[in-house]
């Protein structure tokens, strides 16, 4: 046995009376990482917040190193040395601040000189950094990086802690393959020093690959504890579920007419052009890495940016949207991802968000808003999405990330589109969710074309009749959804990354 | 005849108006009698604006000093912040008058208005019409120097009529003065419906006054007292039914024109006297009727007492065109 | 419906009954506070800084602020005396004039801020202090009425037309005759309308998205520039209406400098955020907001307090009920985020 | 080094260029414009709206705002002319008084904003209105000068503490005899003690670390609630201080000293963020746009403008200035983010 680095016994924690931790018991040895699985809105990010001190618990008892340990807020886990990467990026990155001072934040809290040295500051940003292997420029401020290198920065300020326990809230969530697999190698080496590490990740990929131990929650409770090897990965699945997960199987249906067709689309002046053909009842996923080019490719499909060269047709038509409102107005939508920046409105409750791009269809004349039929059509995607609330007028922030993610996503599907374009629909979403929103994008998909961008193969393989590969915002691959060889589609997506790694 | 020096050269002469109040038609008559008289001398003007800002109005005399000016008026002020200041000056050799603030200093004439008597002219009146028992407003905001010498003489007013029942005090110089005092005005007539004067020394908040008067449709029983002028004053008065029935004001253009001509005086090497008063004269509703006065210039012409005050004359002097 | 728990309950209806509370306190200690005079006289003191505060709602929900109204307000007030009596034209001109002044002011407040990228209290910051010069520049800092002497020499010979007068005067009958007059009207029909447009159309339902994540808004397919900039006219239209009113109500052109205008109505829209719970800017708040400051003063000035103990008392009974609404609710409200 | 596109160039000095140009045009329109006296006038003129711009900056850096530092200056000003005249005590102790008071003033607004979770402006402006009134209750809204009546019914006998005056007043030789007010260099040390907190030192750093992202900084372990506390108090002893300088000055508690206060020193706060292209809240900015404005005004009054076409021009250059530095950089500033 290895000593429990971590102890936590009865842990109970409610929002109101939304009880969401319900006496969970659990253990963390040091020197192992323990994964935690759990649905949406299990509990898993309130139970790191009360490990880090933001919560404080209502009930139960935690022990770090059979100290009892009750952190009066993050500035005293911290100096206990229980470190956090937090789930939700926005809770990781000043952005305003530079990069140096960002990885040094949580020292620059802790005290030391009054003055601040610049030269020491780069110098020892430049560490941490390197030790994770980002490369960049110190004085830049932290707005104008990518989502993926301020998911790195708030990594590497975590590592370089010296940490007792270590809590990753779903740190891949955003990034790359390669740039996920430099974190793994961290993460092995800091195992090897005796830290405890708990891992939360929905990507059973990243599960596989880093487990010692499985942890099920379900509702709030610990519902399945999986050691010994090999791990029943399908059991830890199951008791997180509570039922089997559903498997998927793709049917290919015949595809309809062009619905898009895109020639000579350039993305970048020093991009290749590529020509893009989408069909009406065809679900056709994009892969790449962070990074390649499909959010630029939707952005040009929507209006957001006019592409650097090239022709599109929609339906027949010219298509050339100078602006979102536009791609509406023609049937093209558009999901984001990363929701909590692009897509969730917070002041708004979940009804108000599900019908926003259309709010002129629930409204009468003067532009008056009609409540029933708004709320009718509320409650239609709320079962369609199979979001999980109280009712439509809950806030949209107290949803899991996940419901939050099908309300995003739900939104777009509550009206008939001729394309719709997905982006990253499955963020952080749990893999019963995945199916579910996988399902119903291929259920719906017979009157339109239907446009998926993951990073993640799993992903794609899961949703998309045909997968197209992009590296360097060009398309370099094609593939039917049927006995696809992945070992050419993992070359054609990360061939190119061997060669350059593109600049945010 | 000819003008003693420095007058005979008088393009080489430089004086300065450093103003603490410039915003509203009172501060901006002054300025225009004080360029008109500095016109009519051929002296050159330099204007110096504080905006209220009495730290500043005094770095200003300082500045004015540094510029080599040969007089300067003072336009209001604080007696504690300009008292220094117009030492300076006076040491730098430079003639220097006051207007409306006492500096404290042998060598500086002060041109007044004489709020004093200003107050008792109107309040002279308002016993006239009303006699010596009445139930009265006040309206006032204490800590404004002119305001505060106008509330004296309400006192003594008070103190020798015990008749007299002031029921309610009140004022703001919220902006707009006459819009704030109006709200006020129209809370005290509906608590005191038995008002039947009201003291209001100052016209915005007499003009405040009187709307709130007339809204609340008290215009025949309340009349109102009030000091200074202006044209828009003249419409109300003269409003058909108005419930403003006098005002006591000297006009701020003879002010002006009083200030330069005490500024040359001493220039001259002539004295204009420790204290230089433009006396005030009474208006009233009817007289404005009588003679159908619709603005501050036929004030002037049809009243020759507001038009000119025969003091800090000088034969030598040019007065400004009418 | 859900039950709501005391807490619940206080958040909600809290300042509401604080504002009860007050009726009743001023109401024994003078009967008179309780006339239907002393009601309507009450919503007429607030008519103008109730109608500037609801443009300035406009602007909070959109997440933007408009330093510049109590400037547009004197702006309009000047320009309205300035079409009457030195061009001697008509009400109806002068009304539209004011309004299209405020619409173009609020335009370029709003241009500057979507176009330009200028943060939006420095951009109506800016727009202030300039209106609150150019409005003197045509009459050399002397405030307008008939009579006046103009430059040429000779007096001027308009004057506010009757019906312009009748905007700020005219009162109509309403359980006693001559009870309401048209100024309260105006702000009655204005709150409802800024309620019913920003609770009720889908504009305004657009307005607060943008407030709430304008960005994703965007995404959502909504014109996020455009109604930016609509909330800005709103508040320049909004202004100068209030200016209108002021014009009608003094029946001169004063040269005031609009600032107690500005901070009373950013009080009653910021109040507004109190009531009923709703941490956010709203229509109906402020119109309460504006109601509550109008109560407090014309209680405190029939009980003869004079103005410095007002200004302190509003500030004290706005903290107080301040720290109930927010320290209850928990909820961080959304004045800056 | 990076060399810089001429765009960036534009951005980083177009406001200083400005800012040379004018006082170029102004020399060369009036020599005297350039003299020593003439500079340190102009640093005179600005030194109160300064220290309180740098104040606000403080505020504005851990995304708060102040509305309350032109009513915390004033009472400093009242409070320090009642402990001498009336009180009868020295300079010292009204110093600190004072101090103390703004401090004081300023930890109640953190604590309302932080724990009572009021939101910045309504509280701010709330503490506005509440001082406003308080610092005239003990007088009755009577100026405090020596000599004043006591409700007692005798005269007050204290009086201004020459020590105290100095602090206004005294004038230090450097280049000419009796050159440098004190006040000035009260403005100068607060500038640069600002500058170097905000700047160098890792409280600062943390400070523009809460203001970017509240949320982020707290995970990071950062004592939020007390800096956020700690920025209002800041802003409260240096509205104090403004406060001391301008009762120095005036040797009088004044009741209508101090009304633009407010508003000149949030504009010089918000100039600063067109200075060197920060486009945030920065204590070099804060003092060259209080400086900016005081060249401005110094200038105009020494070519004889009217007091409106000053307001105008100020507002007009204030828009042309951020129009050209945010429109060029593309950034959206910070001001509400
Ligand atoms: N601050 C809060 N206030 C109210 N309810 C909350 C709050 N934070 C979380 N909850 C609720 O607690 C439950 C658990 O949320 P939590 O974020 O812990 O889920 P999770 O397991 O991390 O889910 P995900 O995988 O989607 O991140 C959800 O029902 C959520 O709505
Ligand atoms: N840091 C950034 N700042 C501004 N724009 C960016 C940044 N990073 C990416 N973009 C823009 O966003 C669009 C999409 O970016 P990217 O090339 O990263 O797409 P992607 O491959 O879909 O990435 P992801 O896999 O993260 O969705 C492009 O127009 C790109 O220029
Ligand atoms: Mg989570
Ligand atoms: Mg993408």
């Amino acid at each position: 046995m290895t000593s429990q680095a971590i102890t936590i016994r009865g842990l109970t924690k409610a929002f109101g009376r939304n009880a969401v931790l319900r006496g969970v018991d659990l253990d963390l040895p040091a020197g192992q990482v323990t994964v935690l699985m759990g649905a949406n809105g299990a509990g898993k990010s309130t139970l790191v917040k009360v490990l880090c001190g933001v919560h404080a618990a209502d009930a139960g008892e935690i022990r770090l190193d059979g100290r009892a340990f009750a952190p009066a807020g993050p500035a005293a886990a911290l100096r206990s040395g229980v470190v956090t990467v937090h789930q939700n990026i926005n809770d990781g990155v000043v952005p305003d601040l530079d990069v140096a001072s960002n990885l040094l934040l949580d020292s620059l809290a802790e005290g030391g000189g009054l003055f601040l040295n610049r030269r020491r500051m780069r110098a020892e940003a430049g560490k941490i950094a390197a030790a994770i292997g980002l490369e960049l420029d110190m004085a830049r401020p932290v707005a104008g990086l990518s989502l993926a290198d301020r998911q790195l920065v708030a990594i590497a300020r975590a590592m370089a802690h010296r940490p007792r326990l270590l809590i990753l809230d779903e740190p891949t969530s955003s990034l790359s393959l390669t740039e996920a697999q430099r974190l793994f190698a961290l993460i092995d080496r800091l195992r090897g020093e005796g830290v405890a590490i708990l891992y939360i990740s929905h990507r059973m990929s990243d599960i596989r690959r880093l487990a010692d131990r499985i942890v099920s929650m379900r509702d709030g409770q610990v519902s399945g504890l999986f050691e010994t090897v090999p791990l029943d990965y399908s059991g830890a699945v199951r008791a997180m579920l509570g039922h089997e997960i559903t498997e998927v199987d793709i049917a290919i249906p015949v595809p309809g007419a062009v619905m898009l067709e895109a020639r000579g689309l350039r993305l970048k002046p020093e991009a290749r052009a590529f020509d893009l053909t989408l069909r009406r009842n065809e679900v056709v996923a994009i892969t790449g890495l962070v990074g390649s080019g499909k959010s630029a490719l939707a952005a040009a499909l929507f209006g957001l940016e006019a592409p650097v060269a090239g022709e599109m047709r929609l339906d027949g038509r010219d298509y050339r949207p100078r602006r979102p409102a536009e791609a509406v107005a023609e049937g093209v939508f558009l999901a984001a991802k990363d929701r909590l920046i692009n897509a969730v409105v917070p002041g708004f409750d979940i009804q108000q968000n599900l019908t926003l791009p259309f709010t002129p269809r629930h409204a009468g004349p003067l532009g008056l808003i009609r409540r029933a039929a708004e709320r009718a059509a509320a409650e239609r995607a709320i079962a369609a999405m199979g979001v999980v609330c109280q009712g439509p007028r809950d806030g949209i922030l107290t949803l899991s990330g996940g419901n939050q993610q099908k309300v995003v996503v739900g939104r777009w599907m509550a009206e008939a589109s001729r394309l719709l374009i997905l982006d990253e629909p499955f963020q952080g979403v749990d893999i019963q969710a995945r199916r579910d929103i996988g399902r119903r994008i291929r259920d719906s998909a017979a009157e339109r074309a239907t446009l998926v961008l993951c990073a993640e193969i799993d992903e794609a393989l899961e949703v998309a009749d045909r997968i197209l590969v992009m590296s360097e915002h060009t398309l370099v691959g094609d593939h039917r959804n049927e006995n696809i060889d992945l070992a050419r589609l993992m070359t054609e997506v990360s061939g190119a990354a061997d060669r350059t790694k593109e600049p945010a | 005849q000819d003008a003693p020096a420095p007058f005979d050269n008088p393009g080489d002469v430089n004086i300065a108006l450093v103003r603490y109040l410039s915003t509203g038609d009172f501060f901006q008559a002054y300025l225009s009698g004080v360029e008109k008289q500095a016109a009519a001398l051929g002296v050159n003007l330099q204007v110096f604006d504080s905006r209220q800002d009495a730290a500043l109005q005094a770095d200003m005399v300082d500045q004015a000093i540094a510029l080599g000016v040969d007089g300067i008026i003072i336009q209001h002020g604080l007696t504690e912040s300009m008292k220094e200041a117009a030492q300076r000056a006076v040491d730098a050799g430079i003639k220097v008058v006051a207007f409306d603030v006492n500096v404290e200093n042998a060598a500086i004439p002060q041109v007044e208005q004489s709020d004093a008597a200003l107050a008792q002219l109107a309040l002279d009146q308002a016993i006239a019409d009303n006699g010596a028992e009445w139930v009265a407003g006040f309206v006032h905001v204490a800590g404004i120097a002119p305001l505060d010498r106008r509330a004296a003489v309400w006192e003594e007013v008070k103190a020798a009529n015990p008749g007299i029942n002031e029921v309610a005090m009140f004022g703001t110089l919220d902006n707009p003065i006459a819009n704030s005092v109006a709200n006020q005005a129209r809370s005290v007539l509906s608590a005191n419906p038995n008002i039947q004067v009201m003291f209001a020394p100052y016209d915005e908040f007499a003009k405040g006054v009187k709307i709130a008067v007339d809204e609340a449709g008290m215009s025949g029983q309340v009349s109102i007292y009030s000091a200074d002028i202006s044209t828009a004053d003249i419409q109300l008065m003269r409003e058909e039914g108005s419930a403003w029935k006098a005002t006591a004001a000297t006009n701020p253009a003879v002010v002006g024109e009083v200030s330069v001509r005490s500024l040359a005086l001493l220039l001259a090497g002539e004295n204009p006297g420790a204290s230089v008063i433009v006396p005030p004269t009474l208006i009233t509703q009817a007289m404005l009727n009588e003679l159908d006065i619709k603005n501050m210039e036929e004030l002037g012409a049809k009243l020759p007492a507001f038009a000119h005050a025969d003091v800090a004359m000088a034969p030598w002097m040019t007065l400004p065109p009418r | 419906m859900k039950s709501l728990s005391l807490t619940e309950l206080a958040i909600r209806y809290g300042f509401l009954l604080l504002m009860a509370g007050l009726i009743v306190v001023f109401s024994v200690l003078r009967p008179a506070f309780l006339s239907p005079q002393s009601g309507v006289f009450i919503l007429q003191s607030v008519a103008i800084t109730g109608i500037l505060a609801l443009g300035v709602t406009a602007t909070l929900v959109v997440d933007g602020f408009d330093l510049s109204i109590g400037a547009v307000a004197t702006s309009a007030m000047m320009l309205s005396a300035y079409v009457m009596v030195i061009w001697e034209m008509g009400a109806v001109p002068a009304v539209l004039l004011c309004l299209g002044m405020g619409a173009l002011v609020g335009l370029v407040n709003g241009l500057l801020i979507v176009k330009m990228r200028v943060p939006d209290l420095l951009a109506t910051l800016g727009m202030m202090f300039l209106l609150v010069g150019l409005q003197r520049i045509p009459t050399q800092g002397n405030s307008i009425s008939t009579g006046m002497m103009l430059p040429g020499g000779q007096a001027a010979e308009g004057s506010f037309a009757p019906e312009f007068l009748m905007l700020g005067r005219h009162r109509i009958d309403f359980i006693l005759p001559d009870l309401v007059p048209l100024s309260v009207v105006v702000l009655i029909v204005i709150a409802l309308l800024t309620w019913a447009f920003l609770e009720l159309t889908r504009h305004g339902r657009v307005m607060y998205a943008i407030g709430s994540n304008a960005q994703a808004a965007g995404l959502a397919g909504i014109n996020v520039a455009g109604y930016r900039i609509l909330a800005y006219v709103i508040s320049g239209v909004m202004a100068s209406i209030g200016g209108i009113l002021l014009a009608a109500r003094l029946g001169r052109g004063d040269v005031a400098s609009g600032n107690n205008l500005l901070l009373d109505s950013v009080a009653a829209a910021l109040i507004g955020f109190a009531v009923l719970g709703a941490a956010k800017p709203n229509a109906f708040g402020t119109a309460i907001g504006a109601l509550f400051v109008g109560i407090l003063l014309q209680g405190l000035t029939m009980l003869n307090a004079p103005y410095y103990t007002q200004d302190f008392i509003k500030g004290a009974v706005l903290v107080v009920a301040l720290v109930f609404t927010f320290a209850l609710s928990g909820r961080v409200g959304r004045a800056r985020r």
